[in-house]
């Protein structure tokens, strides 16, 4: 349990490169990424977590309450933000991409060599 | 109690992450990712990030799947051909 | 006002502008949204100019801190050091040189969206300007991403072509990666020091020793900047996007973003790790030199290959990161404002040369060198800028480029004696690429060159015009701009005053103690006393030499227009440019573990 | 590189990577024990600020510099997604066919739509007290809109989805942060500073600027992912390519052959 969390992070990041790596088309390649980000929230969030501690929302909580890191939460929400804009992006080219070679399919991108 | 949440959470995290990345079919993916997200989601609850956890819900379980259905089917629809947006799954193999 | 006070609005006001030219860009004319785009990037320019000048009075004193939200050791801080500052303001001199630029381009822009390229290039400039200020780690991943998602955005600008798209997409799936490698670098420092500032985690750093936790923390945070600086093997993305995207894009790219990143690398360094808890001064060095080395003779090699005149201008690119890389990785003031001096040269030259392409490719609607030869004899004024641009990017003295080349070199020459052997040829070799390229197409010099000896799979130069149809005349902008850029460039070299202030800017850059000093205390950093960098003997001989070699290489290829031995030697090392995003992702997670193997003798 | 150099060179590089993170692993504090000097630091500010959600504080008022460049970003995507999602020269529209559907289903989302907007307005107008704000309220406010796909079709969601609107509404948020910044710089505090008068912890008026950047944020991001769901919504059902009226069809398998570009450049 000390450092599963950690480990599970770094797997999450692996895997996905690894889809990334073989992939055979590109919204599938866009997806593996989301997947590799998600390492990314994963180990802010493990880094942020303390045994015992509550939610930082002090609304009805005593104000000296033990609560875990608020500074990785909001660091994990800009995160996540950006994950999904640039998904948005990279799926839009791919629609393009589609439309100007017939293909979604990395291996026959046959554009830009040497 | 927590930590056992937090374990098993965690091992569903990788699980989905792993199985996202290996059906190789672009609709079964996001479908998959759908669940990574729900399952992010649970796991930052258990972590005391209820804030991050509303946000992975609905960027990463709603919105992402989303756009990557709408790619999909704008990509294989075809001209003249009704199999367009029914085109059978598995094709990417 | 404060002057620290106008850290913030150097990112501030052109995002202004950009809101304002997407709520208004529908119903604008053309020329009222390229005015106001305009407006704001200059106003801009003159706020980060003012920074600058207040910050590099020269004699002792501190630079400006801001703490935006007025948060002291909670918030973000902002730091305008000279070096910083500068770069602040050299990028926003250059997007309004771009803006200007492209008054008359895109003569038919998108339907409807007028004001979406000046609102762009705004958010870039805000991008890359608060990446060149911030003091904080997660900050600086932010403004990275933030420059990340609108360069993928305006290298994919034309959409109705299958290249720029193509180019668009790897650069964004390499660059995400890398980021998110960066992220989990950031991660890892956070959870050893709790800290984001540079400053507070150089210092909590230094409180214990090195081990595998600041290792990894290291590969990781560099492994995003290098692939923004595309260094071997990070750097396949480079030459893919930069050659595609539009060519004003094309100037900014090759001309500061690039260079960002390795200024990114020798911030954190310097701010981070140098101390004792970080990495050891000779397993930077190590490490970078190899990457540096590498990045040059490959850049060096492919750009002498290319026949798309723009690709070969974007290998160029990354030969000089290379350069760069290695004036970082010697570690010594020298180095830094040698190599700053270098970078301020370089971007005046490159954008230059791009904007000539530019002319090229609206009035021929091809940029490849055998296409063009000796079609361009009708245009001297863009043959002589480009031949300039040629030379100065060979290094010839007296211009900036020479100039921070010479005192780059010789403080590389301290490390290795063999480096600036280096240097001469790298300069020799991507200069001459340009002359020969010149002398073909504005001078028809030598003979035609064939084309169809070899099956080696090649990126050809067609590509359609950005102006909606081909240019008659060539409006003034399109020659103005180089012109000035190169007559920038010149004044960098000659005058005085800024080779003393970029060696002040590098002497503070490098001072760790002082920048933590002035960032967390308020103490004022005295600049450690160094004589400034200026002309040599033997700097103006070796620029000399290689400006005279890179003419002699280009003679002899334009004579001797059949490529042999070199050609096949080099064919391998071709091919791994293959386009394919698979590769270049393999490519960098490679690149990870041998920077790791580079720097693992750190951990003691 | 064949797809075996590449999975070779990405299995060298990928053992490399392993190591090296498993060694930062094994050196990180144990799980739930690390030390958290800026946590403590903003946990007091926040109270300080009378912000009860301390990341709303955090994201809001401390780095709120760092939210001011993920707005951007957002924006920013939305911009090239919609330049680059732009109908180009050769494509043309069609009006889709309204489609058939259920009436069980119409009466649910049309139920649910009001709800989910309510929702959405309720997370962004807590954002300073509860968990949830700008950010979430506005993905959960944007996509409730689109249950209207659902509901109806897709010519009922473009009546009550005036784009031109949205843009403008996207841009107004972002200008509204820069705005809220520059404002405190004229009343001669720092860019971003919270100069507003705090209120008392935990109420809806709480926490200063707070609340005003996060409705800022709150209306970016709902026009913002109105509009680019709206682009791939577009392409998706509307934008035909050259190709796709009566053209030959294409092979499903279709690898490689840039019969496409032929026919668009002609």
């Amino acid at each position: 349990m000390t450092v599963l969390p950690y480990l599970v992070a770094g797997w999450i990041f692996l895997i996905g490169v690894y889809g990334l790596v073989t992939s055979r088309d590109l919204i599938h390649a866009v997806g593996c990424l989301a997947v590799t980000q998600s390492s990314t929230y994963v180990l802010l969030l493990a880094v942020g977590y303390r045994d015992g501690g509550t939610a930082p929302v002090f609304a009805d909580a005593p104000t000296d309450s033990r609560v875990v890191d608020p500074v990785v939460q909001a660091l994990a929400l800009t995160d996540i933000v950006v994950g999904a804009t640039v998904t948005a992006l990279l799926l839009a080219l791919v629609v393009q991409l589609r439309k100007r070679h017939g293909t979604v399919d990395p291996d026959a991108l046959s554009e830009l060599k040497g | 109690m927590t930590d056992a949440l937090i374990v098993v959470a965690l091992l569903l995290v990788a699980g989905a992450a792993t199985a996202a990345v290996l059906n190789r079919d672009p609709v079964r993916q996001a479908l998959v990712l759908s669940f990574l997200g729900l399952a992010l989601a649970l796991l930052f609850t258990f972590l005391q990030a209820p804030d991050v956890a509303l946000s992975q819900l609905a960027v990463g379980s709603a919105v992402t799947p989303l756009m990557i259905l709408l790619t999909v089917r704008k990509v294989r629809r075809r001209p003249g051909s009704d199999d367009g947006a029914d085109e059978p799954a598995g094709r990417e193999r | 006002m404060d002057t620290a006070r106008l850290l913030p609005l150097v990112v501030a006001v052109p995002l202004l502008g950009a809101a304002v030219l997407v709520a208004t860009g529908r119903r604008l004319p053309r020329l009222v949204s390229d005015i106001v785009g305009c407006a704001f990037a200059a106003v801009t320019a003159a706020t980060a100019l003012l920074v600058l000048f207040r910050a590099g009075r020269p004699g002792p004193g501190a630079y400006p801190v801001e703490w935006v939200s007025g948060w002291r050791r909670v918030g973000i801080v902002l730091v305008g050091d000279p070096l910083g500052a500068g770069l602040a303001a050299l990028v926003s001199l250059l997007v309004v040189a771009v803006l200007v630029y492209s008054w008359r381009y895109f003569e038919e822009p998108p339907r409807r969206h007028t004001g979406s390229f000046p609102a762009l290039i705004l958010v870039f400039q805000a991008g890359m300007c608060g990446f060149a200020l911030t003091g904080d780690l997660f900050n600086a991943f932010v403004f990275f991403e933030l420059m990340g998602v609108v360069a993928y955005a305006l290298t994919g600008f034309r959409v109705e072509e299958p290249k720029p798209l193509q180019g668009a997409l790897a650069f964004g799936v390499v660059n995400s990666l890398g980021g998110y490698a960066t992220l989990l670098g950031i991660t890892l420092l956070y959870a050893r020091t709790g800290e984001l500032g540079f400053a507070q985690i150089g210092r909590r750093l230094d409180t214990e020793g090195p081990d595998g936790l600041v290792l990894a923390a290291f590969v990781l945070v560099t492994t995003g900047l290098l692939v923004k600086a595309a260094a071997v093997p990070f750097h396949f993305w480079l030459p893919d996007a930069h050659a595609v995207a539009p060519t004003p894009v094309c100037m900014l790219l090759s001309g500061v973003m690039v260079e960002l990143g390795v200024y990114g690398v020798a911030r954190v360094y310097w701010t981070v790790f140098s101390g004792p808890g970080g990495l050891s001064h000779p397993d930077f060095t190590r490490a970078l030199l190899v990457l540096g080395v590498l990045t040059a003779l490959l850049g060096a090699a492919m750009c002498w290959q290319q026949r798309h005149l723009k690709r070969l201008l974007a290998f160029s690119t990354v030969a000089h990161t290379g350069l760069f890389l290695i004036g970082v990785a010697v570690l010594t003031p020298e180095g830094i404002s040698g190599t700053a001096l270098y970078v301020l040269g370089h971007a005046g030259v490159k954008a230059a040369l791009f904007a000539c392409v530019g002319v090229l490719l609206d009035r021929y609607a091809t940029v490849d060198e055998h296409e063009l030869f000796g079609r361009a004899r009708e245009l001297p004024e863009a043959g002589a800028l480009f031949a300039v641009g040629g030379l100065a990017l060979s290094g010839l003295p007296p211009f900036g480029s020479g100039l921070g080349k010479a005192v780059a070199e010789e403080a590389a020459g301290h490390t290795a004696a063999w480096l600036p052997a280096l240097y001469v040829l790298v300069s020799a070799v991507t200069g001459g690429a340009v002359l020969r390229a010149g002398l073909r197409i504005f001078a028809g010099a030598g003979r035609r060159p064939r084309d169809g000896e070899e099956d080696e799979p090649e990126t050809t130069g067609e590509e359609e015009p950005e102006t909606g149809g081909r240019l008659r005349r060539i409006p003034v902008p399109l020659l103005a701009v180089p012109a000035a850029l190169l007559a920038a460039s010149l004044a960098i070299g000659v005058i005085p005053a800024v080779g003393s202030a970029v060696g002040r800017a590098g002497a503070l850059f490098t001072d760790t103690g002082g920048y933590r000093r002035t960032v967390l205390d308020g103490h004022a950093a005295a600049a450690p006393a160094h004589p400034p960098p200026h002309w040599q003997l033997t700097g103006i001989l070796l620029g000399l030499l290689s400006a005279a070699l890179a003419v002699t290489l280009a003679t002899l290829a334009v004579r001797r227009p059949a490529r042999t031995g070199t050609a096949a030697l080099l064919a391998p090392v071709r091919r791994l440019q293959s386009g394919h995003i698979g590769d270049y992702v393999a490519w960098l997670v490679a690149g990870t573990a041998l920077l790791t193997v580079l720097t693992v003798p750190g951990v003691r | 590189m064949s797809a075996r150099a590449r999975l070779w060179v990405f299995l060298v590089g990928a053992a490399g990577f392993a190591a090296l993170f498993a060694a930062a692993c094994f050196d990180l504090p144990a799980f739930g024990t690390v030390p958290h000097p800026y946590g403590v630091r903003a946990v007091r500010a926040a109270l300080s600020h009378h912000t009860a959600n301390v990341i709303a504080s955090v994201n809001f008022d401390l780095r709120a510099f760092d939210t001011l460049g993920e707005e951007t970003i957002l924006f920013s995507a939305v911009l090239g997604t919609v330049v680059l999602l732009r109908q180009a020269r050769d494509e043309h529209r069609t009006d889709p066919e309204p489609a058939v559907v259920h009436p069980r289903v119409r009466r649910f989302a049309l139920l649910t739509l009001p709800f989910a907007l309510l929702v959405g307005l309720y997370v962004i107008a807590h954002g300073q007290v509860s968990p949830g704000g700008g950010f979430q309220g506005g993905v959960v406010a944007a996509t409730a809109l689109h249950l209207l796909y659902i509901a109806a079709d897709y010519r009922a969601l473009e009546r009550v989805r005036p784009l031109a609107l949205y843009e403008i509404g996207e841009a107004a948020g972002e200008a509204a942060y820069v705005i809220t910044g520059l404002a405190a710089v004229l009343a001669g505090s720092a860019f971003l500073a919270n100069v507003l008068p705090f209120g008392t912890l935990a109420t809806l008026s709480s926490g200063g600027t707070v609340p005003v950047l996060n409705a800022a944020v709150g209306l970016e991001v709902a026009s913002g992912v109105v509009v680019l769901l709206a682009r791939f919504l577009d392409q998706a059902v509307e934008i035909e390519e050259p190709g796709e009226d009566g053209g030959s069809p294409r092979g499903s398998g279709d690898s490689g052959g840039n019969g496409d570009d032929e026919r668009e450049r002609a």
